[in-house]
């Protein structure tokens, strides 16, 4: 077991310094509760490498957004705090400085696009108004370029007649087209990185086919690589490289998003893809995942999925869990090894 | 009214500015004055202030309360019922026509036409004969009085001028009179503006070039003004003597005024212990005239015994001090009257004002001593609920003297008037007041109106309190003529201008 | 479509509703939201009929009108042989003791303010006139139906996670033993984990008791799992109505087709494997809906009469399916749409 | 604890506490909340017994003392006919709560119902209570109060119903559009699903909901009584005279700013203070019933 | 569509304004007692009384006079003042200015003050800063606007005498002796205002600073100087919009008392003066009047809207 570790520490210090984008190193955040900082994220490190999309997947709550918006330094403090980490974009650590310079990083090379798409744009402007105001942000062109240029962002993404578009407000603007407008003006200044918050999950299924395809080729004509947080088991199936798993505020599994899949290492992982309808035929039981979320404020640090686990035994709610490399994959479960865990079918 | 507070001033005749204009602060809203200044129209208490410097009057009035020339310029009295009025010349209107006898008459006898508000205090008056071009002869129904004289000082004294007299309406943006100053601009409840009329017969008995009057609503508000420096002279009370005396600019003129603070008593049998004469007495004696007139009235006043004030034709110094107070006393005439556990009242304040209300609550709270339970209304429409629709049983207010003292026994006992609240009517003092009205000879006159005073307190009619002073705060950029700032005696009457000018 | 049987239950015909839309100076109706337009279908006794389309389809508004909770503008709901739209106050309230709802998200749908006892409650007062232990002794069987605890009799929603919640509305809903259960999107707001706890119960009840279930959802996974037909509906019609596996495996409308291949599969390896049709330009408003078949303007199969005529709901397989491809153009005659080769596809008009 | 978990693990005695222990302590924790129910309470207490606490009584004049500035006889000095200040404000307490109180009450027990129809009917019955109210609101409120205690005459009785008329649009405005927000809930639909008659959904469902913005109103509401009720006295329509109120003291100190200046600030204070309190109530108030409408 | 919305508007207001009109009317109708006593004098005979009730028609039935009165005031008539002899429609339209200039002061200070220090407390939230604008809008909104006149009396008029105490000076006399007259009226005026605004605004920046479209412009670098004044301002001056319509019809109410104190000639003073003397035409002219006005204002409020809500605009 140590030896895997060892190895693949090798492996990944390899790559480090030219391959990866974004390396997100033993991140913690905290909110102020009533009673002191309750853990919301919880150890949680991960990498991305160029051009690679990389999905989070987890329950409501389970620290995928906080996570994300560490990332864009955007945890209101307070009441948040980020408690501990490093994160590492392009070679320095996000967290070290200062929040002007922050301030240029964020929406030039990295951005983000969000869930709800009505209500992520500003009421009071007009789309137009909006786009010029991300390209300025942080391009010395005259408004009359800006303008031109958000023009050709809405006609990238899909949007007909975008010169008179970008006169109408966001209310003019149906759900999905919103949300193109959003990747619009994500894109504004071609950013090396795009964190993509549950884009979808506010859609009807058909638009957020139509997204997912637009997502997957502005990617690729950016050469971007993608942060895609998603609760949907299919969405993440169907445009990740490597996906993440959370449970309660920790990263409980990692891996290339095939095997995760194929043969997932957490029980809790396996307990989502078997409680998925697709998972079973019409007339057969879906297997659900007893119990519900823990409340994050009175977690410990033993393991969090314990109490909900059909494959614990005696000792896994007294132990501390760490991360642990398995291959190019990771986990964080006592029996990972010791358990051959049900995949999609 | 005589100053009290002197001040060392130089000679008018070199330090006047007589070109300059006085600001003066005065009562311009609705409530105090009327739009137009047809003199059958002059309703408000500011009134008399704005129609005496346009119109002038036919008499005027001294400190001594007796008739002095000013538009006529002298009267004698050929027989008992016939007083000859000599018309000044050299007189014109504003339009420059003569001021005539003929235009004496004729305003005159509309003044005391059916339906005018003076048709009462001028009935005396049954013709009026123009014996030659400048005579204007009063044939009166009775033997004249010095009374009469006294009256057309008054509002009953003005005279329009002709034009004015011809179309009426003209007399709300310009009046004609034959007074020392003319109408420049009219904002009502904001400003007036007077200037001198060029052709006035006396150059020196007005020393300013005009006077803008400035909306001010109440004491409190003038003093401020004047402190401020935003008026020269205004009307104040005591609670602004001392910031007035304090601020080295400004200073403040205390004049005695013939208005006086007295309880008006509906004598109906309505509530019937007050029917009772020595329920009434005993009210009298109750009340603490000295306190409220030193403690609470302050500067310039002094308790009041009777109708009248000191000096005034029917004034009795054996009056004086008649229900001194004394509660214990109060208490005493009460059980005798009957009533040894008191009784109930409903005592109405007639406004808000601060100096009314105060007094209202003593009175009230010098009534619950001796055991009548009073109940104080104010800040309603005390003349509906109280002298209409009789729902009081008294009520604390000032009271202003007619310029004929005939004429208050007359409004106040003679069983009319809207403050005569339950229409009482005495024969005996009907009698010796018709007496008083048809005696020419003042001694005589006098004596029947002392008597009628000793009647009034006799039957404690009503309760006087105390004599208000007249309060001027000015600023010392103001000159005084005689070293005195003189008023027109009466409160509201306003400022003597005659007094005062601008220094240079 | 299936003819009403003596195990029909719900019969639902020409089911209308518009809701005015109003505008102008004068605050007249200006247009109308055409949010139901002539639905039939029929709800067998013990059965589960799934009710599938898109955010704004009319799905909720069909699961109002056909327990009466707003009126429709035509048609008729006979519910047991009794024309529900004609029935007058009282008799209305009894027949809701034998139809009940459940609603989407159960954040809302239990008062605040009122315990788990008041809210499970209600219903027994309200019909059954039961007060105190009483009833607190029914909520608490109810409660253990739904598998919480008696403890939990006395607390407040706030207490209780989205999973518990809705268990809870079921108990209130089951508490008079309904022949019918509408429930509009009750797992839509959970997470996976609680939302197969969620259909589980349901379907653990249905087999208990031999209610009936109308299944409104979007998620055409969903379901297929729970119900045994399914409808599919689009801006406000029914387009196809059938088995739910035939449904699911052979669709007979090309909306159909393109909801199914838009639902991502949890498997990246046949997820990316799978032919994907992207929907064409914007959803159209219901204010004004397109002529003809309301789907042309996106159906990747369009002919020159979609445009035109607007095809009515056939027999089609073990369902019915309203579109012209089964006797126009290619004429599938009531086969599925995934025998149509792309290449054999007539071009859009 | 670990990880509080849903069936089958919970087992936590259920604590049965009504909403309003979990409010006293939210409520608790605001400071500024506490000190003005603290502040409230007190004054509550003083007026009550007034006669206990005040140093002297209120009515009573001293001719010796006018406008005595303050001194150890008279604490806050004497006004305009030597009664004791400290006394009547005191006293004067008593007014401006019973204005306060009885006019949101007055209006409360108008509007309420009447809220609660318009809102949960709609209609007519609504547009018509609207517009009734819609014209009320058109005048000022201080406008409206005075014309009406001009018709009413003045006195504490008609100036309160003059107050409670001028809420009355307010609290209807409120209660129902609170109504028709929670007509559109989930809940009450579910309630008109199971057959629960209009009235009992009216009563059990949607009267607890508006309860709380209804408590902070009605506190907002007192503090605008009790600044009506001093305006209204101080243009000489409220209390009569001796009665002592906050306002009337204003007015008469109005007279006396050079003289005895300490007398424009002692009453003006008193309102000051209480209307602070009130208003600092509410906030809390909202507050820690915000929190509860949010989390349910 | 604006004029469409802004026409429906003014539809909407005609059932209003008629149930104001009645209203006023019958309330001026029920105050006890009329003008005739007080024209009569202090001599009056009844029978006097009697005939100027005649001459005043206050004799007719009600329906009489208000109809009589509603067809004049139809006209632009508002009938005439029984003490001044004048119209009271013109008098109204003399003293509105007046008014007004201290009304837009008023507003001024309020939407100055309140704006600035909302801002400023909404973009530290619990800074001293933040606490001072807290602490002192709540006093702000417990003080009195009569006992805030008295103070400012005190101190700028008499104690430094930097400003009138008293009197109204038109701008077209003296510009600067009309700033000067309306300078303390108005802060008297617009405290209570500026604090309601002032909190009003720092909660609902604080809410839209919560908000998606706030987070997406923080993501895409954008200044927290722009964020606040461009993206968040507009849309959290929504709700201070509703709050400066009820503020204005709050004002115009102060009015009546603070033109009392600093004896300025406007429409409050004159709705007071004739209340106290029951100049009853002159009531019910100033109180349709200031229905009116408050109309007119919530008419602007919800045009404003629009300027900030696009939505508004549409429908
Ligand atoms: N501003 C905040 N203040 C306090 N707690 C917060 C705040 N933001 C997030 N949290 C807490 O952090 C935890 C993780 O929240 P997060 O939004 O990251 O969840 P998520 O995985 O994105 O869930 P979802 O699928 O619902 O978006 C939650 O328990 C949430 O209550
Ligand atoms: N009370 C109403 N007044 C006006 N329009 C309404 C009303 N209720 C629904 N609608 C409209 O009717 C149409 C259908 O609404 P409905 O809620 O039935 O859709 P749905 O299929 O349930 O959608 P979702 O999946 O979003 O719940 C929508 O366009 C909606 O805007
Ligand atoms: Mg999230
Ligand atoms: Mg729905």
């Amino acid at each position: 077991m140590s030896r895997h570790t060892i190895a693949n520490d090798t492996r990944a210090n390899d790559t480090a310094d030219d391959e990866i984008v974004l390396s997100v190193r033993n991140l913690s955040v905290e909110f102020a509760t009533g009673n002191g900082y309750t853990r919301v994220v919880d150890d949680v490190s991960f990498s991305l490498r160029p051009r690679e999309t990389m999905g989070i997947v987890g329950e409501s709550g389970s620290g995928k957004s906080v996570t994300s918006m560490s990332i864009m330094r955007l945890i209101p403090t307070p009441p948040g705090r980020i408690a501990n980490g490093e994160i590492v974009f392009a070679g320095q650590d996000l967290l070290q400085l200062s929040e002007l310079e922050m301030r240029r990083i964020r929406g030039d090379r990295i951005s983000m696009i969000f869930q709800e798409p009505l209500t992520a744009l500003n009421p009071a402007y007009t789309i137009g108004n909006q786009l010029v105001e991300a390209i300025r942000t942080h391009r010395e062109i005259t408004r009359k370029q800006a303008t031109e240029r958000a023009a050709e962002l809405l006609d990238l993404v899909g949007i007909p007649s975008p010169r008179q578009r970008l006169l109408d407000y966001p209310h003019q603007f149906s759900g999905g087209m919103l949300q193109r407008a959003m990747i619009a003006g994500a894109l504004a200044c071609d950013p090396e990185l795009l964190i993509a918050d549950e884009p979808t999950t506010a859609l009807d299924v058909t638009i957020q086919a139509q997204i997912l395809e637009l997502l997957r080729r502005v990617q690729e004509e950016f050469g971007m690589s993608m942060l895609f947080i998603s609760h949907d088991l299919g969405v993440i199936a169907d445009v990740c490289d490597r996906v993440g798993v959370m449970y309660a505020g920790q990263l409980v599994e990692s891996s290339d998003v095939f095997e995760l899949f194929a043969r997932p290492f957490h029980p809790y992982t396996e307990g989502l893809l078997r409680a998925m309808p697709q998972h079973t035929a019409g007339s057969e039981e879906l297997v659900p995942i007893p119990g519900t979320t823990p409340d994050l404020a009175s977690v410990e640090a033993q393991c969090r999925f314990e109490p909900r686990c059909r494959h614990a035994v005696a000792g896994c709610g007294e132990t501390v869990v760490p991360l642990e490399t398995v291959g190019a994959r990771e986990v964080r479960c006592l029996r990972a090894h010791h358990l051959e865990l049900e995949g999609a079918s | 009214g005589t100053g009290t507070q002197q001040q060392s001033t130089g000679d008018w005749r070199t330090d006047a500015d007589r070109g300059a204009i006085l600001r003066a602060g005065a009562r311009l809203t609705p409530a105090w004055v009327s739009k137009t200044f047809d003199p059958l129209k002059s309703i408000g208490g500011s009134d008399i202030v704005l129609d005496r410097l346009i119109y002038g009057t036919l008499t005027g009035k001294n400190a001594a309360g007796q008739p002095t020339p000013w538009l006529v310029e002298s009267w004698s009295q050929p027989e008992p019922t016939v007083l000859d009025l000599k018309v000044r010349q050299g007189v014109t209107f504003h339009d420059g026509s003569p001021f005539t006898a003929e235009a004496v008459k004729a305003g005159l006898d509309r003044n005391r036409s059916a339906g005018s508000p003076y048709a009462a205090s001028l009935a005396a008056i049954s013709s009026i004969e123009l014996p030659d071009a400048n005579t204007v002869r009063l044939v009166t129904s009775r033997p004249a009085s010095g009374a009469l004289l006294l009256t057309l000082s008054g509002r009953e004294g003005l005279i329009p001028g002709p034009a004015s007299l011809a179309d009426p309406d003209s007399m709300a943006t310009n009046p004609i009179g034959a007074g020392p100053f003319q109408i420049l601009e009219w904002r009502q409840g904001e400003s007036m503006k007077l200037r001198a009329y060029p052709g006035y017969y006396d150059k020196d008995q007005y020393l300013v070039a005009g006077i803008d009057f400035v909306n001010v609503n109440d004491e409190v508000s003038a003093r401020n003004a004047v402190l401020a420096g935003d008026i020269d002279v205004g009307f104040v009370d005591a609670e602004g003597v001392p910031a007035l005396t304090a601020n080295p600019g400004t200073a403040v003129a205390v004049n005695q005024s013939d208005a006086a603070y007295y309880v008006n008593i509906n004598l109906t049998t309505q509530n019937p212990p007050l029917a009772d004469v020595r329920v009434r007495q005993a009210i009298n004696t109750a009340v603490n005239r000295d306190q409220i007139a030193s403690a609470v009235i302050g500067a310039g006043s002094a308790p009041a015994w009777q109708l009248f004030p000191q000096g005034y034709p029917g004034h009795d110094p054996a009056l004086e001090k008649r229900y001194a107070y004394d509660p214990a006393r109060a208490r005493q005439m009460l059980a005798d009257a009957g009533y040894p556990n008191g009784f109930d009242m409903k005592l109405y304040a007639v406004s808000t004002t601060p100096s009314i209300t105060r007094t209202t609550e003593i009175v009230a709270a010098n009534l619950n001593d001796v055991g009548i339970r009073t109940q104080i209304v104010a800040g309603t429409s005390w003349v509906q609920d109280y002298a209409i629709d009789r729902k009081g049983d008294a009520a604390v207010g000032t009271w202003l003297p007619r310029t004929d003292p005939t004429l208050t026994f007359q409004s106040l006992f003679g069983g009319v008037g809207t403050l005569n609240v339950g229409k009482y009517s005495s024969p005996e003092l009907n009698g010796i007041v018709d007496q008083a009205q048809g005696v020419t000879d003042s001694a005589a006159a006098d004596t029947l109106l002392k008597q009628a005073s000793g009647y009034v307190v006799d039957q404690a009619l009503e309760v006087p309190i105390a004599y208000m002073p007249s309060l001027w705060g000015y600023s010392q950029k103001i000159g005084l003529r005689d070293g005195t700032l003189r008023d027109h005696g009466n409160l509201g009457q306003g400022l003597d201008f005659t007094s005062v000018y601008v220094k240079r | 479509m299936t003819e009403p049987t003596s195990d029909t239950l719900l019969e639902v015909s020409g089911l209308t509703k518009h809701f005015p839309v109003r505008g102008g100076v004068l605050q007249r109706t200006k247009a109308r939201v055409r949010a139901v337009d002539g639905l039939d279908f029929t709800v067998r006794r013990g059965e589960t009929l799934g009710l599938v389309g898109e955010s704004g389809s009319g799905k909720s508004t069909t699961g109002r009108l056909v327990l009466r909770l707003i009126e429709p503008t035509a048609g008729r709901v006979v519910f047991d042989g009794v024309d529900v739209l004609k029935l007058g106050r009282g008799a209305m309230r009894d027949m809701r003791s034998r139809m009940q709802m459940i609603f989407q998200d159960p954040y809302s749908s239990l008062d605040p303010q009122a315990t788990v006892a008041d809210s499970i409650g209600e219903p027994l007062s309200v019909h059954e006139g039961l007060r105190g232990a009483k009833r607190d002794g029914r909520v608490v069987e109810l409660l253990e139906r739904v598998g919480l605890k008696p403890q939990h009799l006395h607390r407040y929603p706030y207490e209780f996670s989205g999973g518990q919640r809705q268990r809870i509305c079921i108990a209130r809903a089951l508490a008079l033993k309904p022949d019918l259960l509408v429930c509009d999107e009750p797992v839509s707001a959970l997470d996976v984990s609680i939302q197969a706890q969620v259909i589980n119960l349901l379907k653990s009840i249905q087999r208990d008791t031999g209610i009936s279930l109308l299944f409104i959802s979007h998620d055409l996974s969903v379901v297929r799992h729970v119900s045994d037909r399914i409808a599919v509906m689009y801006l406000g019609r029914i387009v196809e109505i059938g088995d739910s596996e035939q449904i699911y495996t052979q669709p007979r409308h090309p909306y159909t087709e393109t909801l199914l291949s838009a639902i991502p599969v949890p498997n990246p390896v046949t997820q990316r494997r799978r032919e994907r049709i992207l929907l064409r330009g914007e959803p159209p408003s219901p204010l004004d809906p397109p002529s003809g078949c309301r789907f042309h303007t996106r159906c990747q199969y369009a002919m020159d009469v979609c445009a035109v005529e607007e095809p009515v709901l056939a027999p089609a397989g073990r369902g019915s399916s309203a579109c012209h491809l089964h006797d126009y153009g290619p004429g599938l005659g009531g086969g599925t749409v995934l025998d149509l080769e792309p290449t054999h596809r007539p071009v859009p008009a | 604890m670990t990880a509080t978990l849903s069936p089958p693990t919970i087992e936590s005695p259920a604590p049965r506490r009504r909403g309003s222990g979990r409010l006293l302590r939210r409520f608790a924790r605001n400071k500024w909340g506490g000190v003005a129910a603290v502040y409230l309470v007190l004054l509550v207490l003083v007026a009550i017994f007034a006669p206990l606490v005040a140093p002297m009584d209120p009515l009573a004049q001293d001719l010796n003392a006018v406008n005595q500035p303050p001194s150890a006889a008279h604490w806050l000095g004497a006004d305009d006919v030597g009664r004791d200040i400290l006394s009547r404000i005191i006293y004067g307490s008593r007014v401006s709560l019973i204005a306060g109180v009885s006019s949101v009450l007055l209006s409360l027990l108008v509007a309420l119902p009447i809220g609660l129809v318009a809102g949960y009917v709609g209609g007519l019955v609504d547009t018509v209570v609207m517009r009734l109210g819609d014209a009320l609101q058109t005048l000022p409120a201080l406008v409206l109060a005075l014309t009406l205690s001009a018709v009413l005459g003045p006195g504490l009785r008609n100036a309160t119903i003059a107050l409670a008329i001028v809420f009355l649009p307010t609290f209807l405005r409120l209660v129902r559009g609170q109504v028709i927000a929670i007509r559109k809930e989930t809940y009450i639909e579910a309630s008109q699903s199971i057959g629960t008659p209009g009235l009992t959904i009216m009563r059990k469902r949607i009267l607890p909901n508006i309860a709380s913005p209804l408590i902070v109103q009605c506190a907002v509401s007192m503090a605008f009584a009790l600044l009506a009720e001093a305006a209204l006295s101080f243009l000489g329509l409220g209390v009569q005279p001796p009665e002592p109120s906050w306002g009337r003291m204003l007015a008469t100190s109005y007279t006396y700013v050079y003289s005895a200046g300490w007398q424009v600030f002692m009453p003006g204070i008193a309102i000051v203070v209480t209307v602070l309190a009130v208003t600092l109530f509410a906030d809390a108030l909202r507050d820690s019933l915000g929190r509860e409408i949010r989390r349910a | 569509m604006p004029v469409q919305f802004i026409l429906r508007r003014l539809i909407s207001v005609i059932p209003v304004l008629f149930i104001v009109s009645i209203g006023v009317f019958s309330l001026t109708y029920l105050i006890p007692g009329d003008a005739a006593v007080t024209l009569a004098g202090d001599t009056a005979t009844p029978e006097r009384i009697e005939q100027i009730r005649q001459e005043l028609g206050l004799d007719r039935p009600m329906l009489v006079q208000y109809f009589s009165w509603l067809g004049g005031v139809l006209q632009g008539n508002l009938g005439t003042s029984i003490y001044a002899n004048q119209s009271v429609g013109d008098e109204l339209l003399r003293r509105f200015p007046v008014t007004f200039s201290l009304a837009v002061g008023a507003m001024l200070f309020t939407l100055i003050f309140g704006i600035a220090a909302g801002v400023l407390a909404a973009r530290k939230p619990n800074s001293w800063v933040d606490r001072l604008v807290q602490a002192g809008s709540s006093v702000g909104i417990a003080m009195p606007s009569f006992w805030i006149a008295l103070i400012l009396v005190l101190i700028f008029a008499v104690n430094l005498g930097w400003l009138p105490a008293v009197g109204y000076v038109a701008p077209t006399v003296s510009f600067v002796g009309w700033l000067k007259s309306i300078i303390l009226p108005s802060i008297a005026l617009g405290v209570g205002g500026a604090s309601v605004v002032a909190r009003q605004l720092r909660g609902s920046l604080m809410d839209v600073l919560t908000l998606d479209y706030v987070r997406t412009a923080k993501a895409r670098g954008i200044s927290p100087r722009a964020i606040v004044l461009k993206h968040a301002l507009k849309n959290a001056m929504v709700p201070v919009l509703t709050v400066l319509g009820v503020q204005a019809a709050y004002l115009l109410g102060g009015t009546v008392i603070v033109e009392q104190i600093f004896g300025i000639p406007g429409v409050g003073k004159y709705v007071y003066d004739s209340l106290f003397t029951l100049d009853l035409p002159v009531v019910q002219g100033s109180v349709i009047f200031i229905a009116l006005l408050v109309i007119l204002v919530n008419l602007l409020v919800d045009i404003s809207y629009g300027l900030v809500n696009p939505k508004a605009r549409q429908t």
